[in-house]
């Protein structure tokens, strides 16, 4: 097929975007799809303006990856208007469904109880005061992360968050609000660390290290994302666990698109994909050397 | 050097800084305890010295680009651009000075660069920096192809996570650096022709002064203290981050230099006052932080306590003061403070 | 209405203390109707400090003031104007980005509805210019017209404000005769109106030609008033100084005597400069004379290396140099006193002892500092020598006036010892005992062996202590005069015998 | 012609030449819905840019009105959803908060002496906090008067659709040009603009005109913001980071001098369409990476000051040859 799809990219904030777009490259190619890519630096307005664009030009469809859930109806009118269906990664918008092909994405909310369920078997009872490291301040994963995770240990009486602040989703806020963690609490009182992300984890680690103590055992540290960063902490033990969030979401949604375009097979309106835990009990090595070549 | 004036001079900003301080202890009762704990001092006082660093080192060479009417909003790229080279070169294998001489390098031509700008090519500064600004993220993407790119070479890392005498590296860098800095351009000539080309730059060529190399000069060494300052960033966290190294921080640092009591519209200039500014915005960091208010409203907070500062530093209210305080004729005052002029 | 008794102003007790000076203490100043009034006194006698006051550009310290017979406490140069004092403050203040009609129509310009109406605007503008015998396009931005013409603009429109008093600081500093000739008719024309006029100037000339009284000021205090048709200029000089001005012999000039310094040959830059000659010798004072505009601020600037010229050479000891900026200028012992001290010759905020000592340091590179003790010494001396009225050596240079200014920047020159110095109109703004102190100086720096060229615009100057004058007109060398031949009747002669030509031709 | 117009006929230039350029590599940016997408993907852009060009003809500059525009769309989905205001009054309502909020950063530069860079960069972030504060989620405005004003537009042969935005930013360019160059307000800003001292001492009302300007950005932050909220439906408070770069870009490209004084109303919104024109480049080629889109953005943004510092250059140098000619004849 020649098929040329336009991809909205939000950025590339993160390693974890960043290897989200080389698979969505790497599979179109695979297909022999041209894929015309157009990053948003990570604003809306830039997305809707990609999308308008790639209306204009005639594309086949669209691939978008929303910055945020609301504000598409517009523009998914007009794509609609014009016959291109419209798939969306990552995340769903508040858009009427029959607006879009479908959707591929994680369950964000999920993917926070998964980490916070795995806290409660891990902690089996036993008290646990838990620091948390959010996301940037109202974007959706760092609220649906946070609603998770409240949601798999409020039955709990034996866990509590005792404080959470805003990491940015970065390697360097991660470290630096741990930091201060570390000090307001007292690094012996911290049982265990929820990070939003795997970059914030992996920064706190270090913070934890120069403050004497061991990550991993005196604070036990699960994150999302599984970046191979992570892996190789889980591997080295000085981290527990991490929820997968695939970068691969172009591949079913690619698929989607094909069974549409030749056969007229409407997908379903959701795709998920998997989020799933990885802990010391993977060879997270191998997943390491194996994902290390994914542009993460 | 350590004068009078000196101190007078500073002394708004020790003031602050003292305020400041005290509301962290507000908050947290123990914030100036001090441990030596796994070879390292321990302790939050520790904490904002040390992360303090990187806004710091920008504010160096931000002070001397902001004395001669100029501004550098591509520091941040810069400290992008800088990590990504240091990292890249040790994990190509090479030796970690030569990675950090490497990102010096890197750092002096992008200021070689915006000095070609503004200089040469007579492009306001705003406008000729906002494009490193732009395109200098991409560049530091462009060396990690978009990842974070980790490293493990002992030798740079400590250069951002290790301490020399349990003093953490980064606040040995940033105070040798400050130091120096405020020492030469007033031990030499150069901190007066910086002003002088700050003040009126056709004056200032009329006596003889070369402000174009002096201009380039300046945009250099603002980019290699945001070189600086991207190599500890980077090595802190083991990892050159393209994406989020130093993003944002060229509005701390042209904050810092303003609440260092330093005109934006070019002259006179302390280097030792903006790095107390430096200091006195990671306190508010740390302020917030320890707070354990939820993080909606951190930019809240902080956007009133950095208003109050600047309030109570602008020289109409400074002169309120005065007036309140001296009923007598100011006959006698202090002869370098300017009369100012009924403005209504 | 000349007749009223009740004087225009009156200003009684009028102080204002800046930090470490009293700028005024105790003014009392007196304006009739229809009266031409001259603010006198030496730089920083605070002349221009008592005009801030009276319209409220300064906050006073403490006095009152009536105008017409009424209370009034002026809060703002705009509540000055709507109470009828129209006001050019000294140094230029108009606004180059706006064009000539709108600098001066701002804040009442001709309305149609609620907007500006322009075309009526430009044809007023135009109107009131032509009075002051200037024929421009008024639609263009100011800054495309020299100083002069803006200065009359100035003038111009605080004459359309003044409804009651008009106030001039030192208007006729950048002005030709002709020009000044124009602006005494019109101030005539407002005299006869009834309005008050006060007349700032170092130019006691002007003053007896066209004043009625004069208010002298020193130190701050009002010395004594005078009518003038019941004094002497060497009683008003004797008033400001203090002290009687020591008549200075007039020495023989020097004949050229000193071996030659510099050559420059066909030097010029297309649009701004006909290729110009001139041969200077150690210990010669060389005078460039002309009209406004006439091209000797752009010769200076040319020969400097300020503006860079297209062809031509210099040779200094019979060496080609290459002179592309004024650092390499200086770098051969050239020094140039710029005409715009305001934007092109002080440094504002540095203080005095950092301007006087900026181009020697400039010129020893920045790696070598000049030691506190020898800066303090050199700035002291200077201080001295051209006797620099300020507070302390620490005081930023925009806060001294205007005249003390210009000794600065002399200092700054001499600092660097040249070889050959260059000055834009030295004496601009500078009172009567300094002006002949600069005079002095000049002739002091000749008998040290400096060769020194001077753009003025006062011939009578010129005729001191010249060794050769250099008449220049549309921007190209039309005449030389030597020895006994410079005589003020000669130079303007020059001047218009190259007129007249162009008129035949 | 008055040499003041220069820079703004080199952006003119320089946008033409680039869309020809544009044209002819990709025929498809000729359709009218690239145009019209020029104009309603920028609306709110240029809205913003016209309150920066009074601010930074003014000598200021406003860093506060990305964030202002955020907290515009915050509060209009909190105000509908929450409450019963009808959208008509939340406008109003939040016209008149954005316009004070400007007003009262330009009371404190006035008053206070502190430089504008600061205190609306306090501003920015003290507007993106409140932001916060309302609420961190995006909330959509399902309002049917929103769905009203979305559903006018203008539909061109070629698939163009006009919408009202766009239409709301012309309107602002050409009342904002008429307020710029014939009110007298419009001369007190330039006149500021050319040197506050020098405007002081010409009687120029400095207090209330800088308390107008920065009023004027805050409100137009805020028009911009309304704007906004009808482009994307929803309120979002990490929405418009940044745009207050943008902005000033916009007005730079469109010649105003950032020191102020100089500039054109109408150079802004060839600014802006520059802008947009690069974006839309950009999405036409779709092979640039995430990284190389940056710097060929910052790329770009250097060539058109470039082109525009060149032609205004080299027009400059033949108007002074041309009197050259004249004294020398
Ligand atoms: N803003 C200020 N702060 C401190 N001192 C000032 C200020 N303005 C003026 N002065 C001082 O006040 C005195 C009077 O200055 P003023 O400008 O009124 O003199 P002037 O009579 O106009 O002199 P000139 O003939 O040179 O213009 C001077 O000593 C000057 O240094
Ligand atoms: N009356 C006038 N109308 C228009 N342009 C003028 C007039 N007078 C001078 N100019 C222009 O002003 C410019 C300034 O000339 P320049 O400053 O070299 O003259 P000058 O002889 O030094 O005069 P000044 O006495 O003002 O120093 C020249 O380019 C000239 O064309
Ligand atoms: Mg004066
Ligand atoms: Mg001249």
């Amino acid at each position: 097929s020649d098929l040329t799809i336009g991809f909205s990219q939000i950025g590339s904030e993160s390693g974890w975007r960043a290897a989200e777009t080389t698979v969505t490259k790497q599979e179109a190619e695979a297909r022999g799809i041209t894929l015309k890519f157009a990053d948003a630096q990570q604003k809306q307005e830039n997305q809707i303006s990609a999308l308008r664009s790639f209306i204009a030009q005639g594309v086949d469809a669209i691939l978008i990856a929303p910055v945020v859930a609301t504000g598409w109806d517009e523009v998914l009118e007009e794509a609609q208007d014009s016959d291109i269906p419209v798939v969306l990664l990552d995340r769903t918008v508040d858009a009427p469904e029959e607006l879009y092909l479908t959707a591929v994405t994680s369950d964000l909310v999920h993917e926070g109880s998964v980490a916070g369920q795995w806290l409660v078997d891990e902690m089996a009872g036993a008290d646990c005061r838990i620091v948390e490291l959010q996301g940037t301040t109202g974007s959706s994963p760092a609220i649906d992360r946070k609603t998770g995770f409240e949601n798999a240990i409020s039955d709990h009486s034996n866990l509590e968050i005792v404080r959470s602040q805003t990491g940015d989703f970065t390697r360097s806020q991660g470290k630096v609000v741990m930091e201060s963690f570390l000090k307001a609490e007292g690094g012996e009182n911290i049982c265990a660390l929820y990070a939003h992300n795997d970059d914030m984890a992996v920064g706190a680690i270090q913070a934890i290290k120069e403050a004497g103590l061991n990550p991993g055992k005196d604070i036990k540290i699960v994150a999302i994302d599984a970046v191979p960063d992570a892996h190789l902490a889980i591997a080295n033990g000085e981290m527990n666990a991490t929820i997968e969030l695939t970068p691969n979401m172009a591949g079913p949604a690619l698929d989607a698109l094909d069974a549409y375009i030749n056969s007229g097979t409407m997908p379903p309106k959701w795709i998920q994909t998997e989020s799933k835990l990885f802990t010391a009990a993977d060879d997270n090595q191998a997943i390491y050397e194996m994902k290390k070549g994914l542009g993460y | 050097m350590i004068s009078y004036n000196f101190f007078k001079r500073i002394m708004p900003q020790m003031i602050i800084l003292g305020v400041v301080l005290f509301l962290n202890l507000l908050v947290f009762p123990d914030f100036f305890v001090i441990e030596f704990q796994n070879g390292r001092l321990f302790g939050n006082v520790i904490d904002v010295l040390n992360r303090g660093a990187p806004t710091a080192l920008l504010c160096i060479g931000m002070t001397l680009v902001i004395a001669t009417k100029g501004i550098d909003l591509s520091v941040g790229a810069v400290m992008a651009i800088a990590g990504a080279t240091a990292a890249s070169l040790v994990v190509d294998g090479h030796y970690w000075l030569t990675a950090v001489i490497g990102a010096l390098t890197v750092g002096a031509i992008c200021g070689l660069w915006n000095g070609f700008l503004v200089a040469i090519l007579r492009i306001q500064p705003i406008v000729a920096t906002l494009v490193l600004m732009v395109a200098g993220r991409g560049v530091a993407q462009l060396i990690t192809e978009g990842t974070i790119l980790t490293f493990l070479d002992e030798g740079l890392i400590h250069l951002g996570a290790g301490t020399v005498f349990g003093i953490p590296t980064p606040v040995l860098i940033w105070i040798f650096l400050g130091g120096l800095a405020a020492f030469f351009v007033r031990r030499t000539a150069l901190g007066m022709l910086i002003e002088s080309i700050g003040i009126n730059e056709a004056s200032s060529r009329l006596a003889g002064i070369n402000s174009r190399i002096l201009l380039i000069c300046v945009y250099v060494v603002s980019g290699i203290c945001a070189a600086v300052a991207g190599v500890i960033v980077a090595a802190d966290i083991q990892g050159a981050d393209a994406n989020n190294a130093g993003l944002w921080l060229e509005l701390d640092a042209i904050l810092a230099v303003v609440i260092g009591g330093n005109s934006l519209l070019g002259g006179r200039f302390s280097i030792v006052a903006s790095l107390l500014g430096a200091i006195i915005i990671q306190s508010v960091n740390s302020l917030i932080l320890l707070s354990g208010m939820p993080p909606e409203f951190n930019l809240v907070i902080k956007a009133l306590l950095i208003l109050a500062i600047l309030v109570i530093q602008s020289p109409r209210v400074g002169h309120l003061i005065y007036i309140m305080r001296a009923s007598s004729p100011p006959i006698k005052s202090d002869p370098l403070t300017p009369a100012k002029e009924s403005n209504r | 209405m000349t007749n009223d008794p009740t004087p225009m102003l009156h200003a009684t007790g009028i102080s204002k203390f800046f930090p470490g000076t009293i700028a005024l203490d105790d003014v009392e100043i007196t304006l009739n109707r229809g009266e031409i009034h001259a603010l006198l006194g030496e730089n920083g006698a605070g002349k221009s400090t008592l005009i801030k006051c009276l319209t409220g550009v300064y906050r006073r310290d403490g006095g009152e003031i009536t105008l017409d017979g009424k209370h009034v406490n002026p809060q703002s140069t705009n509540h000055s104007q709507i109470l009828g004092i129209g006001t050019v403050y000294q140094e230029v203040n108009l606004l180059p980005n706006l064009t000539v009609a709108e600098n001066l129509h701002l804040g009442r310009q001709p309305m149609y509805g609620p907007f500006v109406a322009r075309r009526a605007m430009n044809a007023a503008a135009k109107k009131s210019l032509l009075e002051f015998g200037i024929d421009i396009d008024p639609a263009q931005p100011l800054s495309d017209y020299p100083v002069a013409i803006q200065q009359i603009v100035a003038i111009a429109r605080a004459v359309e404000m003044s409804g009651k008093v008009l106030i001039l600081d030192e208007p006729t500093a950048s002005l030709d005769l002709d020009e000044v000739k124009l602006l005494f008719s019109v101030i005539r024309q407002l005299k006869a109106r009834g309005i008050a006029v006060v007349f700032i100037t170092h130019f006691l000339d002007q003053v007896f030609e066209i004043c009625d009284r004069a208010t002298v000021l020193r130190n701050g205090q009002v010395v004594g008033t005078r009518e003038l048709n019941q004094v002497s200029q060497t009683d008003i000089i004797s008033l400001m100084l203090g002290r009687q001005l020591e008549a200075r012999l007039q020495e023989p000039k020097p004949k050229s005597s000193g071996t030659l310094l510099l050559q420059i040959k066909e030097l010029g830059k297309s649009g701004m400069l006909a290729p110009f000659n001139l041969n200077i010798h150690k210990g010669e004072v060389v005078g460039l004379a002309g009209l406004l505009g006439s091209g000797r601020t752009e010769t200076a600037n040319l020969i400097f290396g300020a503006v860079k010229a297209d062809f031509g050479q210099l040779k200094l000891h019979n060496k080609h140099i290459q002179i592309n900026n004024p650092r390499d200028a200086v770098a051969h012992g050239f020094a140039l006193c710029p005409e715009d001290r305001k934007t092109e010759g002080i440094v504002g905020d540095l203080s005095v002892r950092e301007n006087i000592i900026l181009a020697l340091q400039a010129r020893q590179g920045w790696l070598r500092p000049i030691s506190r003790r020898k800066v303090d010494e050199i700035a002291q001396h200077y201080v001295r020598t051209l006797d620099i009225r300020l507070a302390n050596l620490e005081m930023p240079i925009r806060l001294l006036s205007g005249g003390n200014q210009q000794k600065v920047l002399l200092a700054r020159w001499l600092a660097t010892d040249p070889d050959f110095l260059i000055l834009d109109e030295p004496t601009r703004g500078i009172d009567i005992g300094a002006h002949s102190e600069i005079i002095a100086l000049i002739g002091q720096l000749q008998k040290d062996g400096m060769a020194l060229l001077v753009a003025s615009s006062e011939m009578e100057e010129l005729v001191t202590y010249a060794n050769r004058v250099i008449v220049l007109r549309d921007h190209k060398q039309v005449g030389e005069l030597t020895g006994a031949e410079i005589t003020s009747n000669n130079i303007i002669r020059a001047i218009a015998a190259e007129t007249e030509h162009e008129g035949i031709a | 012609m008055r040499s003041t117009h220069l820079p703004l006929i080199a952006t003119l230039f320089t946008f033409l030449l680039a869309y020809a350029l544009c044209a002819w590599q990709f025929p498809a940016m000729l359709s009218t819905r690239v145009v019209a997408n020029l104009l309603t993907d920028n609306a709110f852009l240029g809205i913003v840019a016209v309150g920066m060009t009074f601010v930074i003809l003014s000598g200021g500059i406003d860093l506060s009105v990305g964030s202002v525009i955020a907290f515009t769309g915050v509060f209009l989905a909190v105000v509908l959803r929450d409450t019963s205001i009808p959208p008509m009054m939340a406008f109003a309502l939040v016209l008149f908060i954005t316009s004070a909020f400007g007003a009262a950063m330009g009371a404190t530069i006035h008053y206070l002496e502190m430089p504008p860079f600061i205190v609306t960069l306090a501003g920015m972030f003290l507007a993106r906090g409140a932001a916060y504060v309302m609420s961190t989620d995006s909330i959509p405005i399902t309002h049917e008067f929103y769905d009203v004003l979305q559903s006018l537009y203008w539909k061109s042969a070629g698939g163009g659709r006009f919408r009202i935005i766009g239409g709301i930013m012309i309107l602002t360019f050409i009342v904002a040009a008429i307020i710029a160059h014939r009110t007298k307000f419009g001369q007190n800003v330039y006149a500021l603009g050319g040197g506050a001292t020098t405007a002081r001492l010409m009687g120029v009302p400095v207090a209330s005109t800088t308390i107008k300007i920065y009023a004027i950005s805050g409100g137009l932050a805020g028009l911009s913001g309304i704007v906004f909220s009808l482009y994307t439906s929803a309120g979002y408070s990490l929405a418009t980071v940044g745009v207050e770069l943008d902005a000033i870009a916009a007005v730079v490209i469109g010649g105003t001098l950032l020191t102020g004084g100089y500039g054109f109303i109408a150079g802004t919104f060839f600014g802006i369409l520059i802008m947009g024109l690069i974006q839309t480049y950009i999405v036409f080629d779709g092979t640039l990476s995430s990284w190389w889109t940056k710097i060929v953005i910052g790329g770009l943004l250097f060539a058109f000051i470039l082109l525009q510092k060149g032609l205004t250059w080299a027009s400059t140098k033949r108007k002074k040859a041309v009197i050259g000619l004249d004294t020398q004849s």
